[in-house]
């Protein structure tokens, strides 16, 4: 064990899965000599060489195209998006590509690959860099969208999308990378895909959250407990899509109250597909509407102002009182 | 403006087999007679099976295709000169190419008749399935060029793409990446002078597609696509320079698309009659014939029996596509992923309950 | 009047438009002699030339970047994706540019523009010609998303789409455009963007949908009420974003039952987002769960599996029934 | 490969203006002293604001920003070239030709302060805001060439990107476009051999940039990007070209990055000390300081008098950037859309009943 933040467990599991699998690469803009512009990528040029982790010239298209090439062919690409704001110029391979060459030869031909993000804001940063956009890859069928929210989980999922068989779009919360340390088993983790995590039993409401939202949540769940005494079931997501439906539905049936908190804008956002998922089966379960939490549906304003339109620990412990007193 | 210093570069124009069927010695890369044969037997079939399945899409047995006929000559060239250990990463006018590579022609209908079942092809390999994405194969080409320099496997991939495609960032992404990485890759634009309605000089200010080789410092060569011997040598060597490690080239093949963009596409609203009679002057198949016959390699009764021998075989062909296919209906719900899912299933078992309730929707 | 079908009401604006404001052109792939894949833009390269109908390269993202630099200098560009299945090759300029310019500068500088897009399946088309992704776009703050379902409507909202002060994306259901004809006014119509439509009133079910899915919708309602002597209440959407939540409120507070009909997959596409709507402001209203039509989570098969996986009237008519059954 | 025919294309390299500050008298653009000296005077405020900027950075007072010190020449010799109904559309790395086309520094503070005001440039017109997704200004620069065509105004665009943005699909399909249309641009990349730790030879495999014009038929010159003269000279000649009807231009300006990427950035762990020394002495200012003292233009006290004057503007400047923005705190729900909606104005009345209830977050 040791106690590690997530630049280092993502990184760790790099290093873990590079060295069990020569299949394994990386790519992307300035992961190789300068180690990623987090530092992410840390250690990965000098020990694997270039031949294994590529400086990708400027093109995220690009990137993707031949990693899906590199797929096709049998390698295992671990493709680096500089920044989940630039990720909309690789869209035509995700969507025309990675989601559909399993399906269109009906298993023949598939694109194994990941595509790693930072995304998300908080950390006041430039234009174009503090979206959160994972509905709009988890949108499309054929796709798997992860979002870890801690060291732990991160190395264990990120190890599973790496041996996963399709696509996994990897989004890191670029505010949690320094953000906290955690005790990392020694052994390699995979944690399944697609399965959220109760990471606190309660009765009175389920609160479902992930990626950098969790930490809000968690906190505002204990200042939940602490204030009125209410007992907060807490489900970290982590896996977009596919979507762990019966975790959460389980949660609902026994607390009859939900608050979801994401960083994503509301319009079209995760958390509608929940509420949806929970109307088409837990609508009775319901003692109050479903809290959302989110972002405003305006466009990210520049970091002077982003701290007023990004949710913090106070919008979840409103919703979760608005909640409980409906 | 003057300068100090001039940087120049030049790109050069084959052609081997004239229009009259003479071959200029000195570039004659000298296939066999067997050879010269087989590869006018190749493109033979691919010009009998493009017109069957514009007839078979006339009767409304085929669905919307794209018909190759007039670039046999630059689809089939390269794919002779192909190893059976490269990899062919076809977009969607390489008909010959694709039976070349021992694609059973029934597949191909599969994919034009609307079945997921036409990009599988059993015992072939490296071999890509038809990319509808215009220019988005290229990228792939080179991810796949690159991994055989990965595995240090001397293999090398020949890549399609259009006129058209050239627009595309893909085309410039792709063709970047793999001349920094070296990759083993040949990219080879049919500029059959059309993207649909658009015309060269609407789709490029550049006199040649060449030419755009200069931009990514490796070779670039024009070709005339319809001289299937040129098109074979400089795919040949450039074939020969991917796999010696020595990178990638760019072969522009001038061809021309004799029949419609798709059998969606009316040519005759934005092209002349004079234009595609002067490209029918210049028919591949006819030159290659000729070569054969001042060879004395062929005959009018050699050719009699190859297009009966064509007919039947791709009368067989046909058949088997008009067999269908054998999935069961949820296979829709078989590859999303390559595991299984809750929120999958659910909505398989949905599907084959509403199957069964004789609904015919989703 | 004229009665006409929508490919003939949408060239109609076109028609009308630019030859009211002479900074409306035409841009896109095979939309000038050609006059487009669809005949859409039939009649206006003659009538106003290649300066103002301009045939591209092949280039989608280099179209709407282009097309960006024109609406910034003054000019109202009507971009043409040929199919919408190409539209992720621009999504670059959509999410960085046309959905922030007016927010960046405080709206010193705008991107008044129109992307036309035919989308949807059902025609047996081709491989990446049969996709709703409607909820990808609408997901972007700064965005309009508009979807027409009949000629008189597609005339009036593109002719307001034209004149909007931001970018709209204008997605033509091309199963429509020449599946029925409808009375078009002689004299320009702009319909507000942002409004939805109460196309059938009813009492006793909201049923709300959009584009081709309409007049499925109508039908099965027809049906059930033959059937069953149920009034349903139709509401045609128009706008996927900004959202009339209001109509669709009001009704379901009228009704107390709700059911969505659209073609995308459901994931995350705009029926969860309407259900969720529903939730923060009219769950006690509802007698039943919210019924959601739509495609399949799965990737768009070929055609000739596509009738099994696109929703049908039958699929409407079962929602209709299992919402009132609950 | 022999071959019938080929083509030949060329790319000059220009210098006027030499290391020791001696004017290549055939190539001289014969600028007035007058204008010699304001050119001077604008790089040496470029680069003190650029110095500026960097400490207020470090002391927490400015955000993340990309410092151009060095390539002073490169961004001020071409704004010197424009006409005010030019069209300047930059990338991140040109503070030199924003200040010079009127842009107050507090406004450039303000952009990398947080703030959307940075994006507003009052009686400034023809001017677009820093862009930030690397190559993505390059079609909108061909678009608004487009128009100035389509209006038939004599007026060019001028654009500027990044050695790296040339990887980008958009630099080619702008490129592209630009050309096909023979729209009134020039477009200047700024070559300073590196995209944060990605050197020239991984980002591309060609000898040049300048050549890539050759792919679009248009011109392409390589320029020594810390001559001010060379880059005047040659972006006038272009922009000429572009306003008299003839086209795109594509000129690579040789130039060099002489601090970090950004100020996130730590150059030491990819290049070293001794190529960035090199760099220094080819330092832009020194050259043309040179320039102006050997036509005795200029002093030591002038210089002193310059920088004393140059810090008081600076210092006005970052004043007004910090005295901050007057904006409303729901200014972020103005600005979705031109007309206002019943969703955004919810939200609007949420935050702002949020924001008097004392909560800072959304
Ligand atoms: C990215 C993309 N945009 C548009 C289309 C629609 N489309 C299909 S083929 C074609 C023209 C292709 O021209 P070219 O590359 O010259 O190939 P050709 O059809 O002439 O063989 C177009 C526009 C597409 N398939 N993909
Ligand atoms: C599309 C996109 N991808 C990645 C980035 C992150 N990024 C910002 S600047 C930069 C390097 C740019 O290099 P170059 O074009 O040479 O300009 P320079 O920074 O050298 O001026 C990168 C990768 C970005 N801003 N946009
Ligand atoms: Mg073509
Ligand atoms: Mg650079």
């Amino acid at each position: 064990m040791a106690r590690m933040n997530m630049v280092q467990a993502i990184n760790l599991a790099l290093h873990e899965e590079m060295k069990r699998d020569e299949n394994v690469i990386v790519m992307g803009q300035d992961v190789g000599v300068n180690e990623g512009v987090f530092r992410v990528t840390a250690g990965l040029y000098k020990e694997f060489g270039e031949r294994r982790v590529i400086d990708t010239p400027l093109a995220e298209s690009g990137i993707l195209g031949t990693a899906v090439g590199m797929a096709l062919a049998g390698l295992r690409p671990v493709a680096e998006m500089q920044f989940s704001g630039f990720s909309y110029l690789m869209m035509g391979h995700l969507e025309g590509h990675c989601s559909r060459y399993r399906s269109r030869t009906h298993g023949h031909l598939t694109v194994p690959l990941v595509v790693r993000m930072p995304y998300g804001g908080g950390v006041r940063a430039l234009e174009h860099h503090s979206e959160s956009r994972e509905a709009m890859f988890a949108h499309i069928p054929g796709i798997k969208v992860v979002i870890p929210s801690g060291p732990r989980n991160a190395r264990a999922l990120l190890t599973a999308a790496i041996r996963d068989a399709d696509t996994v779009v990897f989004m890191e919360p670029k505010r949690s990378y320094r953000a906290f340390r955690e005790e990392v088993p020694e052994e390699s983790e995979v944690w399944p895909i697609g399965k959220a995590r109760v990471v606190q039993e309660g009765t009175d409401l389920t609160l479902v959250s992930w990626g950098a939202m969790l930490r809000m949540a968690l906190e505002a769940a204990g200042e939940a407990h602490a204030r009125r005494g209410v007992s907060v079931e807490i489900i970290d997501l982590l896996s977009i899509s596919p979507m762990d439906t019966e975790t959460i539905l389980d949660s609902v049936k026994k607390t009859g109250r939900c608050v979801i908190a994401q960083e994503a804008p509301l319009r079209l956002g995760p958390a509608s597909e929940i509420i949806a998922r929970i109307n088409d089966k837990a609508l009775l379960y319901l003692e109050a509407p479903v809290g959302r939490v989110g972002s405003y549906d305006v466009v990210t304003p520049y970091f002077g102002r982003e701290q007023a339109y990004f949710p913090g620990v106070d919008s979840v412990r409103r919703a979760i009182d608005e909640t409980l007193d409906f | 403006m003057p300068a100090k210093q001039t940087y120049k570069f030049s790109i050069p124009h084959l052609r081997i087999l004239d229009q009259d069927g003479k071959v200029n010695k000195k570039l004659d890369p000298g296939l066999s007679d067997e050879v010269l044969i087989t590869l006018y037997r190749r493109m033979v079939l691919a010009r009998e099976a493009d017109q069957r399945m514009l007839r078979l899409q006339r009767q409304g047995r085929l669905g919307t295709f794209s018909p190759s006929t007039g670039q046999e000559a630059a689809a089939c060239g390269p794919a002779l000169a192909m190893e059976e250990s490269d990899w062919l990463v076809p977009a969607f006018r390489e008909l010959g190419a694709l039976l070349m590579r021992g694609v059973p022609l029934h597949r191909v209908l599969l994919f034009w008749g609307g079945f997921e079942e036409g990009n599988i092809f059993p015992g072939v390999e490296r071999t890509l399935p038809i990319a509808v994405i215009v220019a988005s194969q290229i990228p792939h080409a080179a991810g796949v060029a690159y991994t055989m320099k990965y595995r240090r496997e001397p293999s090398a991939v020949l890549c399609f793409f259009g006129d058209g495609a050239t627009s595309e960032g893909d085309f410039h992404e792709g063709l970047n990446f793999a001349s920094v990485w070296k990759a083993p890759v040949v990219f080879i634009c049919q500029n059959n002078q059309w993207a649909i309605s658009t015309p060269l000089e609407r789709q490029m200010n550049s006199e040649t597609v060449a030419q755009k080789a200069v931009a990514y410092g490796i070779p670039g060569i024009r070709v005339d696509g319809n001289d299937p011997l040129a098109m074979y040598a400089a795919t040949h060597e450039a074939l020969e320079r991917a796999r010696a490690g020595e990178g990638p080239t760019l072969i522009e093949a001038l061809t021309y698309r004799l029949m419609m963009h798709t059998t969606a596409d009316d040519p005759s609203k934005y092209r002349s009659d004079e234009e595609v009679q002067a490209w029918k002057d210049r028919d591949p198949l006819r030159r290659m014939r000729r070569l054969l016959d001042s060879r004395k390699l062929w005959s009018d009764t050699e050719e009699e029996a190859l297009l009966a021998q064509v007919k039947v075989q791709i009368d067989g062909e046909v058949k088997i596509y008009e067999q269908g296919v054998r999935a069961k209906p949820d296979v829709l719900f078989d590859h999303v992923w390559a595991e299984r899912y809750p929120e999958i299933e659910e909505q398989r078992a949905a599907f084959l309950a509403r199957q069964q309730g004789g609904e015919t929707h989703g």
